[in-house]
């Protein structure tokens, strides 16, 4: 029964938007617009597992004195303030919070994220000097083509030759799309598939356990 | 060199500098800049998640328009708090049965026309466009033939030998210069990022750039 | 012998260091390399720019956080820029949770150089979670994805929106995004719902729009920073903007990097090279 | 050379949309006057949800002339009712001699359509009304004909390899040197006495992608049972969170160690992608698992991840289907599932004859596809009229 109500569940809704896709009339697309809102709503509440889990796993921490602990106060402090300052700072009479949300989130939590995302320019070029190397066949591909569309992407590139660009140009136009799409289609099967099995009930990781 | 009097600008600033100083190694300033980091951004999330799923979906049309029908997909919402239950446990299924059953019905269809049919229709109509003649038929039979090429790499039935070995190899070679092809086309992508950061420090932090 | 094989280890700091000096010094000391616009952001512009005046708004999405800003956000400045000045109504969302605060600083900059007024030239939608079913939502209608704009207000107060149910009366949408959103876009809205689709992505997702580009998905593109740094240059060549050109200024550390990263992959073969011809002759 | 030329035809063009005047005033006295729109035709939307009309016109002869600002629609139940009887139904720029009147009222009775052509000088024509039209709502969308008979011939290729497997029939699947890898990469954490970290992904639970991750997650969590090798599972999804709590408590269970999980290794990070790369970067880098695995969904953060992994001198092994991740985890990672790969994977490691069954329906597909293609491409080629027919078939709706 536990895992037959499921199982029923995703085969029933499977086949009905599979079928809704196909019909266009009003009962359907009604159904389809509403079911949207639905699913943003139900997934809406696993937050609250998630932030269970983040704050127990702090506090444990903090409890058991485990190596690093006094870090886990940083993280309990910006979870709490920022969450009841967003969550506040809508209520009528309360725009002060909302301003030092709005503040909190420009200085404090933009700037980790653009730093980190920055980091990224720094590994491309560690990635790239370690794994751009000559060693095979296909490596020695890899690396010719890098480096000419880093080339060809840059004006200067036109600089030491003009055909540069077109060359850039053709190895993202021909062999890369070539590439992309042969893999696209494999991908397409793939999502398809898995959702099939989903629907069918062949796939069932997410009753927990690997196929029971 | 004169640096910002805004105290916001200040924090922004070392707060950029911790996470930069990873780079370097791991340590302290990088680890206290990283729980802030997962504690503000978590509790940023919660308030989006209340103020755009919670209030617009459950809230206003249920207390606000009273149209009872959303009480539904809040209460499946709430079997995910079942799961500490030990003998109610097995409720959370019902709401990721909802979800996966739904997004899986919703994705076939639509994925076999971008995936696989419009992919088909411009796989064929760009290896024979008419009136293009030199070049662009060549290269158009070029990437016809690395598509099949590629496709056949991941062909699991099976083993790589004689004929499917040579497809798969021109399918790998495909492949490689693709990735080539990318990774060359993203650096620009990440310098770009590392530009914003260091127009931060140099121009709102210390007023070196004007 | 020696140097060379030391050539295919140099440590990953030396790396970073080098890196940094390559962004900041052209940051620092203006070099003004020239820009030369590639024909899918001329596309795009072209797009644009045929749009008659004052009539149904197209749709932007700006899709990022503000990790992307640099890339992305000028890309913004620069569409907004010229559907302002040419008076080419634009309904503004995002379907980051991040997005909102950067939509507003984008619109707080520049709808005042143009005297763009709210609810009449533009409305900003906000921001709403679940990606590509808002997408589907807003091809049912636009209200069902956004009863209200950012404020809250009805969407019915906007005489702009009167007339605007869902892609069929919206000419384009460009959708600006650092993620894979803007397959969504192209999926969901373009195949779907037939919306002519324009995307500004960073250079990293470039090279996955090329097949949209040729099967016509996609009306147009801006490729990362060069994107928006072209986009720039035809604005002010076209009388549309003075501001100052963000982008353009980065495309010069840009070039430097990629010199430099070209240098250490040929430092880094000449090593690797030297040390097999080494290890064969023992 | 052939970009300039665009540019060029781009800047005169957009001086001429300067140099047009704008749209006069009301106060002016009587503007030019303009021809109205010729023949009106009005037809019910097909495949659609009823209530909607498409409207279609001949464009004003004025409009050749780039006098035309746009048109607005009316509706009215007859075709002789008197101005005001008749409302305002949509507009549409110049150059677009169509629209589809999405609020009709009511299914299944006569509606007329008029057209009004504003010229850009404030001058207005109307055309004659149109022939009635009713709207109807229809069960089937005709236009997605060809989306139908591939799926439904794919679900059957795919469920009669199921039931071959399941009647018991050898299926062949061959090696897939990223999985081969994945019991040396366990050995050598347990060996090494340091945790495995899985990342499934940054998507959510409609990803199909995570499907597929957390598939691989049960079964490496079955070995890590197997060996008591640490595993740490940083999430950032909350519904995947909670799947991939059950995905592991369940592989320890089923080993025969439910004692041996630990319910901390599963947890939640944030859902800020930066954040969540921050911080699994942090956990790399303090508690130095010896192997990585990145399953799933992936963006930006790919390199992040895979580079610090790297350099910790973790084994990493990746899969992922977004196609523009893929060349970073090739190069920063020891081993790297490539699309299909990662969805072929489970089938491979759970050998499970109706998973096995469903690669095999995917493979005969693929091999219809190149059929298909070869097929079509040759045809295209003989015959340019074959070719558009070809095309057309493959259009979708």
């Amino acid at each position: 029964m536990r895992r037959q109500i499921p199982l029923m569940l995703v085969l029933v809704l499977g086949i009905f938007f599979f079928i809704q896709f196909f019909v266009p009339s009003r009962l359907s697309t009604n159904i389809y617009q509403v079911s949207l809102q639905w699913l943003i709503l139900i997934s809406a509440f696993a937050i609250v597992l998630a932030i269970g889990s983040l704050v127990n796993h702090h506090l444990l921490k903090i409890k058991r004195r485990r190596e690093h602990w006094p870090y886990s106060y940083a993280t309990l402090a910006g979870l709490v303030v920022m969450s009841l300052l967003g969550i506040l700072g809508r209520f009528p009479g309360l725009g002060l919070l909302d301003e030092i949300y709005y503040r909190l989130y420009l200085f404090v939590q933009a700037p980790m994220d653009a730093a980190m995302f920055a980091i990224l320019a720094f590994y491309m070029a560690s990635a790239s000097y370690r794994a751009f190397r000559a060693r095979s066949k296909e490596a020695l591909l890899l690396l010719v083509s890098g480096f000419f569309i880093m080339l060809g992407v840059i004006p200067l590139g036109a600089l030491i030759w003009d055909r540069i660009p077109d060359i850039a140009e053709w190895i993202m136009m021909v062999p890369n799309m070539a590439a992309k799409r042969g893999i696209l289609f494999g991908v397409g099967l793939g999502i398809t598939a898995t959702s099939l099995k989903i629907i069918l009930g062949i796939e069932r990781s997410w009753l927990g356990g690997g196929g029971k | 060199m004169i640096f910002s009097t805004n105290p916001w600008v200040w924090v922004a600033a070392i707060l950029t500098l911790c996470i930069f100083s990873f780079l370097y190694r791991e340590n302290p300033f990088y680890r206290f800049a990283e729980h802030l980091f997962v504690g503000v951004s978590a509790g940023y999330g919660v308030a989006v998640y209340f103020n755009n799923a919670i209030m617009p979906n459950l809230y206003v049309p249920v207390f606000v328009h009273h149209d009872y029908l959303f009480i539904i997909p809040g209460l499946i919402g709430m079997m995910f708090f079942f799961r500490f239950s030990s003998k109610l446990g097995f409720l959370i299924l019902i709401p990721l049965a909802m979800l996966l059953g739904m997004s899986s019905g919703m994705g076939i269809a639509p994925t076999i026309q971008a995936d696989i049919i419009r992919q088909m229709q411009s796989t064929i109509g760009d290896a024979t466009s008419a009136g293009q003649g030199g070049w662009a038929l060549v290269w158009g039979i070029v990437t016809f033939i690395g598509v099949i090429a590629t496709l056949s790499y991941f062909f699991f039935s099976r083993e790589q030998k004689g004929a499917l070995k040579v497809s798969a190899n021109i399918g790998i070679w495909f492949i490689m210069i693709g990735f080539g092809a990318s990774f060359g086309n993203t650096v620009m992508a990440r310098i770009s990022l590392l530009i914003g950061r260091v127009q931060f420090l140099l121009t709102d932090w210390i007023h070196i750039i004007k | 012998m020696k140097i060379l094989e030391k050539m295919s280890s140099i440590d990953r700091r030396v790396i970073f260091l080098l890196v940094a000096l390559a962004v900041i010094i052209p940051l620092v000391a203006n070099i003004g390399l020239p820009s030369r616009p590639g024909k899918y952001t001329i596309e795009m512009y072209g797009f644009i720019d045929r749009l008659p005046a004052k009539s149904q708004p197209l749709l932007i999405d700006a899709t990022y956080s503000p990790s992307m800003m640099p890339e992305l956000q000028p890309m913004l400045k620069a569409i907004l820029r010229h559907c302002f000045a040419r008076k080419v109504r634009v309904m503004l969302m995002t379907l980051d949770p991040n997005g909102p605060a950067l939509c507003e600083a984008a619109l707080r900059e520049v709808a005042p150089e143009y005297n763009a007024v709210y609810g009449e030239d533009y409305v900003f939608l906000g921001f709403k979670p679940g990606s590509s079913a808002v997408i589907m939502a807003i091809g049912e209608n636009v209200r069902q994805a956004f009863p209200a704009d950012n404020y809250g207000k009805p969407l019915s107060e906007f005489p702009m929106m009167a007339d605007v149910r869902n892609y069929a009366d919206i000419p384009l949408v460009v959708s600006i995004a650092g993620s894979a959103i803007t397959q969504g876009w192209v999926i969901y809205a373009g195949t779907r719902y037939h919306a002519s689709v324009g995307a500004g992505c960073t250079a990293v997702s470039t090279a996955d729009y090329y097949p949209f580009l040729q099967s016509g998905q996609l009306v147009g593109l801006l490729n990362g920073m060069k994107g928006a740094s072209e986009y720039e240059w035809l604005n002010q060549r076209n009388g549309y903007s003075t501001a100052r050109r963000e982008a353009g200024k980065g495309m010069d550390a840009v070039s430097i990097v990629h010199l430099l990263l070209m240098l250490f992959i040929v430092l880094g073969n000449i090593g690797y090279l030297a040390g097999r011809r080494a290890a064969q002759k023992q | 050379m052939r970009s300039i030329t665009v540019i060029g035809l781009i800047l005169l063009g957009s001086a001429a949309a300067l140099t047009q005047p704008m749209p006069a005033a009301p106060a002016d006295p009587a503007p030019p006057p303009v021809q109205p729109p010729g023949l009106v035709t009005a037809m019910d939307t097909p495949n659609d949800a009823g209530n909607s009309i498409s409207v279609d016109w001949r464009p004003s002869p004025d409009e050749a002339q780039g006098l035309v600002e746009g048109y607005v629609v009316y509706r009215s139940e007859s075709a002789e009712a008197p101005e005001s009887l008749w409302t305002r139904v949509g507009y549409v720029p110049y150059g677009l001699n169509q629209s589809r009147d999405q609020s009709v009222p009511e299914n299944g009775m006569d509606f007329f359509y008029r057209v009004r052509v504003v010229s850009r000088l404030g001058a207005s024509a109307v055309s004659q009304a149109s022939n009635p039209a009713r709207s109807s709502e229809q069960w089937y969308n005709s236009m997605r004909t060809n989306a139908l008979i591939a799926s439904l011939l794919f679900v059957a290729i795919v469920v009669y390899f199921i039931t071959m497997a399941q009647k018991g029939q050898h299926l062949f699947v061959r090696r897939i040197a990223g999985l081969s890898a994945v019991e040396e990469a366990v050995g050598r954490a347990t060996e090494m006495g340091r945790p495995i970290l899985f990342v499934p992904g940054l998507s959510s639970i409609s990803d199909v992608a995570t499907i597929a991750a957390l598939n691989i997650l049960g079964q490496v969590a079955k070995k890590t049972a197997e060996y008591d090798t640490p595993l740490l599972v940083p999430n950032r999804d909350p519904v995947v969170y909670t799947v991939a709590q059950e995905v592991v408590k369940e592989a320890y269970s089923e080993i025969g160690r439910p004692d041996a999980y630990n319910h901390d290794s599963v947890f939640y990070l944030t859902d800020s992608q930066m954040g969540f790369a921050s911080g699994v970067d942090g956990i790399m880098t303090r508690e130095r698992p010896a192997t990585n695995f990145f399953m799933g969904m992936f963006w930006a953060e790919s390199l992040i991840l895979a580079e610090t992994g790297a350099a910790t001198g973790a084994i990493q092994i990746a899969g992922t289907d977004a196609i523009h991740q893929l060349p970073f985890f090739i190069t920063a990672c020891d081993y790297t599932l490539i699309g299909e790969e990662l969805y072929a994977a489970s089938a491979y490691l759970a050998r499970d004859p109706k998973l096995l069954g469903t690669l095999k329906g995917q493979d005969w597909s693929k091999a219809l596809i190149v059929l298909l293609l070869v097929a079509g491409l040759a045809l295209s080629l003989i015959n340019p009229g074959v070719r558009g027919f070809i095309l057309n078939i493959l259009t979708v709706g």
